[in-house]
């Protein structure tokens, strides 16, 4: 293949199948998998610098494809298929899902074109300024009193139990916030500091495994000058982030 | 007491000064006239403008009113104003479009039909102020679903929900 | 050619949206009719408003034309330009009561009460100038510490922190 990859110009593995069935020419209904994987693959490996945690929504759909394939290599398919049972294509889901995302993706582009004025607009007054409309906020004080004796009755209440953080924790997130942290400390940050405001586990775990990783790629370099001694992180010289 | 006419001129200057949607509780409230009485002028209004054919539309949304541009003008007014200070990468734009079809909705169905992470996007949208929270789902986990806002409507020229682009199956691939 | 009706209602439409004085000028651009005709149509349009007393005028200033509120109804327009009531999310108001007994607290501390994270909400009152920062905790890290402020004692009706309710008598109930 001659062209330069560029996976930041998808949106998702999705956008990238629905391109490479589009530039193939191929019918939806009947995805060649062996040729697209391939080809899907292609792209994967050809590809430049790419952000990891983007990186991670396509290795997913690449194995998910690679298992297709797989299913679709099976021998005694083919005979299956001429039984009119209501045998499952293991390319269904598949189809579902990129005619699905495909749906929306036009509706995208429609509602592009209704924000740029293109076809019929309903249009709303500009305001002079943002503050024309005085709001004014009310509020008791007794509303006050009453939540905080309640938060403290149900943090008495909570004391024994594990603190289950409410969303998902994300590594690729807390590199994020790492990076950014040693960017604005380019002298240096303790160890300790960076979980000073840690709140529960899963968080602490993230948050370790975060840094491990940016260990590993170089883009934090962490001393330590004795045994048991203090542990400085500094940004490395690791590929750009 | 207020005579209809009279109630109909002042709601007008109310939705003209707003520029935003006016609660039919504010109305009452202003207008301090029956709640039945207000329903009935207001849907007496509402028909008129869009009989007269001018160049205003008054729209029933969410429990309340707001006044904006018949749309069979937009030719003009693209001509006058810039529509699009609002810039959306396609992706935001994407993940907006699955929010306006698919409404309320958590961040998981998002990312199903998406097949990426979205919780930055979603977040800019939040700020953006073009999506809302709308409580939460009742599933394990309880996670917040969202909807698209009255800020979604004035961005995209819609009128109403009611307005947006018919989904088309997408075949021709 | 545009017919007249169609004129005025793009007009209409065209001064609703700018919220401000459009002029002649832009006008004859935008529509692309003679200035003769569009000082003719203007002219009708300014009369048919103001004949049919409607909550909404048109006036003419300095070659061009804005529109505005009938000042007959300005009653009503005072009434609700009065300051919106606002009230805070729950979520706020929680954070805020923790910060009003426990200031000046940090984020984390903040956090660790609540259970789940509050920067936006943190951020939030910032914004709204309910809390303000009070330095740094002298603990590795630094972290700011938030306290409250003027504008809190005003919206919730204090005249220092001292009229806080005090927490000793809630104990007993």
């Amino acid at each position: 293949m001659e062209y330069v990859v560029d996976l930041d110009s998808f949106h998702g593995p999705l956008d990238l199948l629905l391109y490479l069935i589009d530039e193939n020419q191929i019918d939806i209904y009947d995805i060649p998998i062996a040729q697209i994987t391939d080809q899907y693959m292609e792209y994967l490996n050809l590809t430049g610098d790419f952000d990891l945690e983007k990186l991670g929504d396509f290795l997913i759909m690449a194995s998910y494809l690679l298992t297709l394939k797989s299913q679709m290599m099976l021998p005694g398919k083919q005979e299956e298929e001429d039984e009119e049972s209501d045998h499952m294509d293991p390319r269904d889901e598949l189809v579902q899902r990129l005619l699905d995302y495909k749906k929306f993706k036009m509706a995208a582009e429609k509602l592009e074109r209704f924000k740029n004025g293109e076809g019929k607009r309903a249009f709303y007054r500009e305001m002079p300024t943002k503050i024309s409309l005085p709001q004014e906020l009310t509020a008791s004080a007794d509303s006050l009193k009453i939540l905080i004796l309640d938060l403290w009755e149900k943090n008495k209440q909570k004391q024994n139990f594990f603190q289950v953080p409410k969303d998902d924790i994300d590594v690729g997130e807390q590199m994020e916030v790492i990076l950014k942290l040693l960017r604005k400390r380019r002298d240096g940050i303790l160890f300790q500091e960076l979980f000073h405001n840690i709140i529960n586990k899963k968080e602490l775990s993230a948050l370790f495994l975060a840094l491990l990783e940016l260990m590993r790629l170089q883009k934090v370099k962490a001393e330590q000058e004795n045994d048991f001694g203090i542990i400085k992180l500094y940004p490395g010289r690791g590929r750009k982030c | 007491m207020l005579m209809r006419e009279e109630i109909k001129a002042a709601v007008e200057a109310i939705l003209f000064v707003r520029a935003g949607r006016v609660g039919l509780d504010e109305i009452i409230e202003i207008m301090d006239v029956p709640l039945f009485d207000v329903i009935d002028i207001m849907r007496e209004m509402v028909a008129e403008y869009q009989e007269a054919n001018k160049g205003l539309l008054i729209k029933e949304v969410d429990e309340g009113y707001v006044m904006c541009t018949n749309p069979d003008y937009s030719d003009y007014l693209v001509k006058m104003t810039e529509p699009h200070k609002q810039k959306l990468t396609p992706a935001a734009m994407e993940t907006l479009a699955i929010i306006a079809y698919s409404q309320p909705i958590t961040r998981a169905e998002i990312e199903k039909v998406r097949g990426v992470k979205s919780e930055r996007i979603i977040a800019n949208l939040l700020e953006k102020n073009l999506i809302a929270e709308a409580g939460v789902k009742a599933v394990i986990g309880r996670p917040i679903l969202y909807e698209t806002t009255e800020e979604f409507l004035k961005v995209f020229g819609l009128t109403s929900l009611k307005d947006l682009p018919p989904l088309e199956e997408g075949l021709d691939v």
